[in-house]
């Protein structure tokens, strides 16, 4: 009896390995997902090691230091300085840490009620159950995003805590109105009539039959809409709404350093590239599970 | 000379997980007014042998290793694109499987087919009358195929119409022009039998009216047994047996064929054999020699070594098969 | 497709007035006192009571709502609390300027990134799909305020090239409003130079706005042009010997496009957004700054009007996209014509 | 009957759509006695699945009654009790859409055993591997594979073998082997045929191709247009068929010898295509297509009657008492054959 | 081109009974003339009205003579009728600058006369009417929108004023653009006239005036750098553009009037409820760096007013300068010495502002020092300035730059910012209202006839309010009109909002500005 449950134990985790290699190994043949995920990788782990790895951690919290400000970039300070005298450097690797915290506490946030909503309403397709739901994300997507978080940051204190709850507010709908897509389509495929008739309960049809199927675009979503949030992130502080001074973050150092172009450009020109590094690495990365999962379908 | 060989021909595809060794020295030919149909079943590769002949195989993932297409004895493979759109004008076509992928959706049946007559080489002049011309030609070449209401359709939408409709302007299509070869792919296979009786009874009458040869692939063997004069039949990326039809349907040689036959379920109702063990096999990694040693009962060292060549066994009948080599 | 648009009408309303009570309940359930705000320097808290009594304030919501409710129906927004104005006439004022900026956008997206998008799918895995391709990762990756602020100091700052700022140079008066887009209006007005002026202001901006829809718009089309390239119907018009030009410029091109046409609602959603970067950015005296000015300000009537105005071209650019193609995909326009 | 296992009474089943209702299932009855295959044939469109599907309860009928085992059970699924859930079975056309891509064969026959309480936790993988054993897959490779790495007949495999987890007594097959090479499906019906015989197993078989009936079918039904057309014995069936549909049907199937060649009625020319189900036009349903089809026909349906013991028809024909039989079949023959 | 571009930041409303902004009195002095118009000595001097007596002893009924022929831009003569058309006006529309007049009931004496009787005595009322623009009655009326809020008023024709003017100005509004440009042209038949006294020969008023609203410095610097801007008056300059401003001969730039940069203490909420806390925050403040870079261009002396007013008087500590020990000392004293790692000092500034920021951030790396926790924010202005208005959501710092923008100054930094009818916003952030000596001394100000007194009671107020350490004063901000060379002025400079930016104050040299600019 143990054996046979060993075994069973063993044939599920080698069924699980091979997939995971299989899923790597179509990954791996696109060698620009490959360099977006160690870009990622890279910017993770120096934002997790900020303290530890930037010259001047210091330079994230209260300093100023006005007799070094302004200064260009040299070997002393890689990305040159800010206004305050701050090493842009720091700041940008401390930066990160805003970004990637606010996409994953938004997507978080916004994915869970957004997918169980979509699949109820995708799975009850046609009744009031799906009109209402559907209709209130109608209400939440009539407008883009950035210009509803921006209304409501705009009225709330800003800091980073509301950015992110103005934009996790935002997110919801579009996994709702992605995963009712793909509920509503699976609803009429045989296996979900199948598990119906056997008499299986809702709960197994939508999270065991269902959602499963879901996965795949929701995971490729999510990787392409972290860039997104980071962006929208990046926006709301460009425009003043995000974190608080001195929290280190891209958005706010690229609208203060623009006012100092075109002479001191280092306090903008890198912290908007690493704006655009880290959205390129989740658009790489999320490129790489669309194949991934795509080549599956066939 | 043939009007069409195929001589050892290789066509393989690289995907994601390694190289599909499809076709495996396809051998076979058609002649002049020959109606031959090759059979096989799913995924043998004979949509992949129709589009290496037509030259619009997708290279890539598709490869061509090796072989020849002789067209009169001119390899197609070798020839330019516009000698190839020449011969596609003139000399040979085809009807593919799913009439509703092989329409393009967002044309009416008119405009896809007077733009096929006005580039084919076949000009009556330029104007106005030439158009009137052509949409004559059009209605009739629909009228040709048993289609209702002729000029209605041309002003149709292929979503407008049923499943026999749909293949039907695909016949008129591929017969618009006086072709010399026409290739049907699995031209009846998700219709229904009376539908499909009908259209395979006119497409037969066509193909005779234009004196052109035909290559009819499907899966049935009661389709080939009513349309073909020759029998071809093939099992994973290579033709096994040969021969007249009838005589091949009433004494099959190879083991592949016999299990097939067997496993047709017949009218007279004597119950079904247990069919052939086994699956196709895997074109990453085919079985070496010949590919249907692992699921044959025959199976003998030999064949596991090299492929059979084809051995006659009487009366045009040939077979691939190393139980016949004497 | 009477009854089509009917539907999506009624709906489309019912979004709206959705929207608006969700913007209504927002702006009232945070913090802070727009009656304030609306009063300036040196009032007196007495002077602040009236104003919020006048504005309603003092009201429960639903009465509130009521009121801007009903004056809607009369066509009227009500008065922005920051501009004194009445809404309408704000809107009026910066509407042309923004719709001015997305349309030249747009115009730029749709026709480069269609062309660039129709190459690389049809010389897939070429030089050229590999650069577009590169290009287009860059492009979505970068935001539009990036880019905005790239280019003015790339090509106003460094190389002195283009104006970074505003409709028009100072100097210049503007020609006499007729359509509200300064490049027309210039034309109508006879003042050729002036229109050119103003076409060059539009540049820098449109071209911030367009990158990233370029990028976009050119990654789909490709994508479907490639998707098309391998359908059975293309197969099919090859070995019927259709011409090259007639294959790709017909048979090809129509199917391809339509998933491009789809997003364009999506899309222009985004350059809306965009816009409010980059209108900051550029000192485009339009109408996101307006909107981002009266959300800052806490302006309730203004912030209603300019979320339902931004609510309704979208739901008519949905709608219209949703007509264009019923127009170019005859299987949709027969699934409506049955329904 | 009141031995019956399942008696499906004047069963229709209309859809409302935009383009107006459609009448997918409009009047059948037939029942089907214990141990027996009844067999369901008709071209695409004609009804089948849907008489399966309101059998099994993916909806509820428009009207008429559905009786299993002397319970009526015309509700849909989520109103049956769950026996019957269990008793009954069904297996889906498509092997592709029937089995969850993304859950593995266990996972996907653990459902109706956790669902019906069959076993106890530790019991049901021994349960599934005996289960996979019947349909004569290698359970300890199988077990762990997801739907896509095996072929399509292995599918149906796995799907037959769902099906049976709960011990039914009826199950109903759609088509399950349409989408199946010949080589396959044979291997398929004859497991089928065995499992009837090793576990007292009542079928439905649903399929369009008669040949493939005339092997495992005991009883056959043919359906046209929502309606059963002809219902006889099999044997009887393909030795003298009534309908003049039924014949249509059998001239034109491609057969592979000589002897069956022999079976086949004369040549009657298949003609016109199946009508649309919405808006069907008076009269009898086969009448656009019928080669002697007389006046009364496009006025009056006919209603079915029955030519010998167990052998009934729909055709007005059969009404006449001069014309019964096969007598009028050679008529109709010559009639076709001038107007060729 | 005898034109100047003169960039202010967005004129709100161009109606000088809404205006109240500060951008908007620039724009005011231009198109309009006060009743009374500041003078550099912190008093008023006659404009439209002659001269003015307080009748009856009471300071609450005050006469006015008025000048007679001064000519609106419509060439109507400016009457009493106009006068007290415009202050009902004022009083009822209720907004702007009419705040600090309380109720206000005009009467027409005759032509040239109007008496103006108020609801509480004022012996500084005359110096609020530098706030007060007389419109031509006539022409309000004849523009007056139905319906609207004030019945057979109308709108009290203030759409219509948003867009046009009714004034007495030296400039004449031709076209506005509300949020975006506005044009005026000279109005020749201005009464105070138009001669070259006092200036050059090549030297001559300006004909056309376009303000323009602008407010991002780079694209300002560009515009200067072009000669596409003449005149910026908003003084926003990095320290970068300032310095580039000072090397370029064909720029100038002047200083004109200083704002104090001003942090405030809310004295209602822990930890700086304490008065040692306050304390220990001013001595902490190392004044020396963020003035640092900006030395050459400012002044770090400044006090609760400006040190260039008459009566200012300086206050702690003196000189300005980070003292630590002392700061320890004092937090010490105070009730959270015990649990400093608990206690978090909120600290606001308008977002947006960079010097304002950089105040905040200097305290923040000065208090870690000692161990106490700064936070600093900087919502937009809307939610900065609601904040203050309750001592609860004040939060403990605010900073804010005060420019002298209500007359006369003193009132306005001493009366409106320390008396308990304090207006509950941005002015009294520090919410201290108990001192009786500091209340009494301030109601005496307003009820001071003569100016010289007024002066002294204004000089005592000052230890008196600075003792309990209300607030820190970090430093002046100048501000800076950057212009072209060949914009010469202003003739007189007064450090009030306004007057320096009448542009009848100043002169183009456009000899110069062909030879700088061709
Ligand atoms: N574009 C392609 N890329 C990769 N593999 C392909 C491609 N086209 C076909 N194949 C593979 O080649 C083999 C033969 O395919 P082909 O379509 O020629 O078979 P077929 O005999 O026509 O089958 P069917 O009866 O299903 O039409 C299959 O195993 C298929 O997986
Ligand atoms: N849910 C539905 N809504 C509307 N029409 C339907 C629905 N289900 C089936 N139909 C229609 O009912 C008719 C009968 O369909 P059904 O699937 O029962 O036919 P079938 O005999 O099983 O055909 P096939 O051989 O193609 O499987 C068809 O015309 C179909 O279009
Ligand atoms: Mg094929
Ligand atoms: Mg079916």
């Amino acid at each position: 009896m143990w054996q046979e449950r060993k075994a069973d134990l063993v044939a599920t985790m080698k069924l699980r390995r091979q997939s995971l290699a299989k899923g790597w190994y179509k990954y791996s043949r696109n060698p620009l997902s490959v360099l977006g995920l160690i870009v990622l990788v890279l910017i993770g782990t120096s934002a997790g090691l900020a303290p530890y790895i930037t010259p001047y951690p210091a330079h994230a919290g209260a300093f100023t230091n006005f007799r070094e400000a302004g200064q260009p970039p040299s070997w002393k300070h890689l990305f040159g300085t800010d206004r305050i005298g701050r090493d842009v450097f720091t700041r940008v690797i401390f930066g990160y840490r805003f970004s990637l915290l606010l996409g994953v506490v938004v997507l978080s946030l916004g994915v869970a009620p957004g997918v169980v909503l979509g699949l109820i309403a995708g799975y009850r397709r046609g009744t009031w159950v799906e009109i209402v739901i559907m209709r209130i994300t109608d209400v939440f997507l009539a407008v883009p995003p950035l210009v509803l978080a921006l209304a409501i940051t705009a009225m709330l204190t800003p800091n980073l805590l509301n950015a992110m709850f103005a934009i996790a507010l935002l997110w919801w709908p579009w996994y709702c109105r992605l995963v009712f897509a793909v509920a509503s389509s699976l609803r009429n495929q045989f296996f979900v009539r199948e598990a119906e008739l056997c008499g299986a309960s809702r709960a197994h049809i939508l999270f065991r039959e269902i959602l499963p199927n879901c996965v795949a675009p929701i995971l490729t979503k999510m990787t392409l809409d972290m860039g997104i949030v980071i962006l929208l992130g990046a926006s709301l502080s460009f425009v003043g709404l995000g974190a608080q001074p001195p929290t280190p973050c891209l958005g706010t150092m690229v609208a203060d350093g623009a006012k100092r172009l075109p002479g001191e450009w280092w306090s903008t020109i890198f912290p908007a590239l690493a704006i655009v590094l880290v959205i390129l690495a989740f658009n790489l990365v999320g490129d790489g599970l669309r194949d991934v999962f795509a080549v599956e379908e066939v | 000379m043939a009007l069409l060989e195929v001589v050892d021909l290789h066509v393989g595809y690289r995907v994601f997980e390694g190289y599909l060794k499809v076709l495996n020295g396809v051998n076979f030919e058609i002649e002049e007014q020959e109606r031959v149909g090759l059979v096989g079943e799913t995924g043998c590769g004979k949509t992949t042998l129709v589009k290496t002949i037509l030259r619009v195989l997708p290279v890539p993932p598709a490869r061509i290793q090796r072989g020849q297409v002789l067209y009169h004895g001119k390899d197609i493979l070798l020839m330019s694109p516009r000698e190839v759109r020449g011969l596609r004008r003139r000399e040979m076509t085809a009807i593919f499987q799913d009439p509703l992928q092989a329409l393009n959706p967002m044309f009416t049946i008119g405009t896809q087919l007077r733009d096929i007559l006005k580039d084919s080489q076949e000009r009556v002049g330029r104007g106005q009358r030439t158009q009137r011309a052509i949409t004559a030609r059009c209605i009739s070449a629909l009228r040709d195929t048993g289609m209702p209401d002729p000029e209605r359709i041309m002003s149709n939408y292929p979503i407008q119409l049923s499943g026999g409709m749909r293949q039907r302007v695909c016949i008129a299509e591929a017969l618009s022009r006086n072709v010399r070869l026409l290739l049907a792919d699995e031209p009846t296979t998700n219709l229904d039998v009376t539908i499909q009786d009908q259209i395979l009874r006119k497409l037969d009458q066509l193909v005779d009216q234009r004196g052109a040869s035909v290559l009819i692939i499907t899966h049935s063997m009661g389709v080939v047994r009513d349309l073909t004069q020759r029998l071809y039949i093939m099992y994973a990326g290579s033709m096994v047996e040969t021969g007249r039809t009838k005589g091949v349907l009433a004494s099959p040689l190879h083991p592949y064929t016999q299990g097939l036959m067997r496993s047709v379920p017949r009218l007279t109702g004597q119950g079904i054999s247990d069919g052939i063990p086994g699956r196709i096999p895997n074109y990453l990694q085919p079985p070496s020699g010949c590919r249907f040693h692992p699921r044959c009962a025959h199976a003998m060292p030999v064949c596991v070594e090299a492929p059979p060549p084809f051995y006659p066994a009487g009366d045009n009948h040939r077979v691939a098969c190393y139980l016949y080599r004497s | 497709m009477a009854k089509f648009i009917g539907q999506r009408l009624a709906q489309s309303l019912f979004v709206l007035f959705g929207l608006s009570l969700l913007i209504f309940f927002i702006a009232r359930v945070v913090p802070g006192d727009p009656a304030r705000a609306a009063l300036g320097f040196l009032a007196t808290q007495d002077q602040v009571e009236k104003m919020r009594a006048e504005m309603h304030l003092d009201k429960p919501f639903v009465v509130q709502y009521y009121y801007w409710f009903t004056g809607l129906l009369r066509g009227d927004l009500g008065k922005s609390s920051y501009t004194h104005r009445p809404v309408t006439t704000d809107l009026g004022q910066f509407i042309p300027a923004t719709l001015e900026l997305i349309l030249f956008a747009t115009l730029i997206s749709l026709t480069v990134g269609q062309v660039t998008g129709v190459l690389a799918g049809y010389f897939r895995n070429s030089w050229f799909d590999g650069l577009s391709r590169l290009i287009s990762y860059l492009g979505i990756a970068t935001p539009s305020f990036v880019v905005a602020i790239l280019l003015i100091f790339v090509f106003s700052q460094l190389l002195r090239l283009a104006p970074s700022v505003g409709r028009l140079p100072i100097m210049v008066a503007p020609p006499p409003t007729v359509t509200g887009f300064m490049v027309l209006d210039a034309l109508i007005a006879g003042r050729v130079e002036v229109a050119l002026v103003a076409l060059k202001h539009l540049l820098l901006p449109a071209v911030s706005l367009a990158l990233i829809h370029i990028a976009q718009e050119g990654r789909i089309t490709r994508t479907s042009i490639v998707e098309n390239l391998d359908k059975d119907y293309i197969t099919m018009h090859k070995v019927h010997g259709i011409r090259t030009s007639r294959l790709v410029f017909k048979y090809l091109l129509r199917p391809s496009i339509i998933p491009t046409v789809a997003v364009i609602g999506l899309d222009f959603a985004f350059l809306m957004s965009n816009a409010f970067l980059v209108e900051l950015v550029f000192m485009w005296p339009g109408f996101a700054r307006y909107a981002v000015t009266t959300m800052l300000n806490k302006d309730l009537n203004a912030m209603v009007a300019v979320v339902l105005v931004i609510g309704v071209t979208f739901a008519m650019v949905n709608l219209l996209v949703d007509i264009l193609i019923t127009f170019l995909d005859p299987t949709i326009r027969i699934q409506r014509r049955g329904g | 009957m009141p031995g019956d296992i399942l008696s499906v009474d004047n069963l229709r089943k209309h859809f409302p759509t935009k383009e107006g209702v459609v009448r997918a299932v409009d009047g059948v009855s037939f029942s089907i006695a214990p141990g027996e295959t009844f067999g369901l044939v008709g071209e695409s469109g004609s009804g089948k699945t849907t008489t399966a599907q309101c059998i099994i309860g993916m909806y509820p009928p428009t009207s008429g009654d559905i009786w299993f085992k002397g319970e009526r059970i015309n509700a849909a699924f989520d109103r049956r009790p769950k026996h019957v859930k269990g008793d009954l079975r069904i297996v889906f056309q498509d092997p592709g859409s029937s089995l969850n891509p993304k859950r593995t064969i266990k996972q996907i026959l653990s459902v109706p055993l956790q669902v019906h309480r069959i076993g106890s936790r530790r019991g049901r993988l021994a349960r599934m591997k005996a289960l996979l054993d019947m349909v004569e897959l290698p359970a300890d490779e199988y077990l762990y594979k997801h739907p896509q790495a095996i072929g399509g007949g292995e599918r149906q495999m796995v799907a037959l073998a769902r099906a049976l987890a709960t011990n039914p007594s009826l199950v109903l097959l759609d088509e399950p082997t349409s989408a199946l090479d010949v080589s396959v499906q044979a291997k398929i019906i004859n497991l089928l045929i065995r499992l009837q015989k090793e576990l007292d197993l009542t079928y439905l078989f649903i399929t369009h191709d008669l040949s493939l009936m005339r092997n495992i079918a005991t009883r056959v039904a043919i359906m046209y247009l929502g309606k059963l057309c002809e219902i006889a014995p099999t044997a009887e069936f393909f030795e003298s068929p009534v309908h003049p549909y039924t014949r249509m049907l059998l001239s034109s199937i491609p057969v592979v010898s000589d002897e069956e060649e022999a079976l086949k009625p004369r040549k009657v020319l298949s003609t016109g295509e199946i009508p649309s189900p919405v808006n069907v036009p008076p009269g009898c349903g086969f009448q656009s297509r019928c080669p002697e089809a007389a006046d009364v026909c496009r006025r009056v349906d006919p209603e079915m009657v029955e030519v010998s013991r167990s052998h009934q028809v729909r055709c007005h024909r059969e009404r006449r008492p001069d014309r019964a039989g096969h007598a009028e079949a050679s008529v109709l023959h010559e009639r076709e054959e001038r107007l060729c | 081109e005898n034109v100047a571009v003169i960039n202010g930041f967005p004129v709100i409303t161009a109606d000088p009974a809404t205006a109240s902004d500060w951008y908007d009195t620039e724009v005011m002095y231009n198109l309009y003339s006060p009743l009374v118009y500041p003078s550099p000595d912190g008093g008023v001097r006659p404009h439209l009205a002659v001269s003015w007596e307080a009748v009856g002893g009471d300071l609450t009924h005050w006469r006015f003579n008025l000048r007679q022929g001064v000519k609106f831009h419509s060439g109507n003569t400016l009457t009493a009728e106009d006068v007290a058309f415009s202050m009902t006006r004022f009083i009822t529309m209720g907004r702007g600058n009419s705040g600090p007049l309380g109720q206000v009931t005009a009467v027409v004496v005759d032509t040239y006369t109007v008496d103006f009787v108020l609801d509480k005595p004022s012996a500084i009322f005359p110096e609020t009417l530098a706030l007060f623009f007389p419109v031509e009655k006539n022409l309000v009326l004849a523009n007056i929108k139905k319906p609207g809020p004030y019945g057979d008023l109308g709108d009290y024709g203030e759409e219509w004023l948003g867009t046009h003017d009714a004034g007495t100005g030296p400039y004449m509004m031709t076209s506005h653009i509300p949020g975006q440009r506005l044009d005026a042209t000279r109005f020749l038949d201005y009464f105070e006239g138009w001669s070259n006294e006092g200036w050059g020969p090549d030297e001559v008023p300006i004909e056309r005036l376009v303000f323009i609203m602008e407010t991002d410095y780079t694209t300002l610097m560009t515009l200067l750098r072009a000669g596409m801007l003449d005149l910026e008056i908003n003084g926003g300059w990095t320290l970068p553009q300032l310095r580039e401003i000072q090397e370029d001969n064909r720029l100038r730039l002047s200083f004109c009037w200083a704002q104090n940069v001003t942090v405030w203490m809310n004295s209602k909420v822990p930890p700086t409820d304490d008065e040692h806390f306050r304390k220990a925050i001013l001595y902490a403040f190392d004044y020396e760096s963020i003035l640092g870079p900006w030395a050459e261009f400012g002044n770090g002396e400044t006090g609760i007013i400006l040190p260039n007013m008459p009566g200012y008087v300086p206050i702690e500590p003196q000189p300005r300068k980070q003292d630590l020990e002392r700061a320890r000392q004092e937090l010490a004293l105070s009730k959270y010495a015990a649990n400093l790692r608990d206690v978090k000092v909120t600290f606001h500034f308008c977002g947006g502002l960079d010097f304002e920021e950089e105040v905040g951030l200097q305290l923040q790396a000065d208090m870690a020092q000692l161990g106490v926790r700064v936070e600093v924010a900087g919502p937009p202005w809307p939610q900065y300035s609601a904040s203050c208005s309750a001592p609860e959501t004040t939060p403990n710092l605010t900073i804010f730059l005060f420019a002298p923008q209500a007359f006369p100054p003193h009132d306005y930094y001493l009366y409106s910012m320390f008396s308990a009818s304090g207006l509950g916003w941005i002015f009294s952030a520090h919410w201290y209202f108990e001192d009786p000596e500091i209340a009494h001394l301030l109601d005496e100000t307003r009820a001071e006839p003569d100016p010289g007194r007024r002066m002294d009671i204004y000089r005592q107020l000052q230890p008196l309010i600075a003792a309990h350490s209300l607030a820190f004063y970090p430093y002046q901000k100048p501000t800076l009109f950057a212009h072209q060379a060949y914009i010469v002025g202003p003739k007189e400079s007064i450090a009030f909002v306004g007057p320096s930016e009448n542009m009848h104050n100043w002169r183009i040299n456009l000899k110069l500005k062909q030879e700088l600019r061709g």
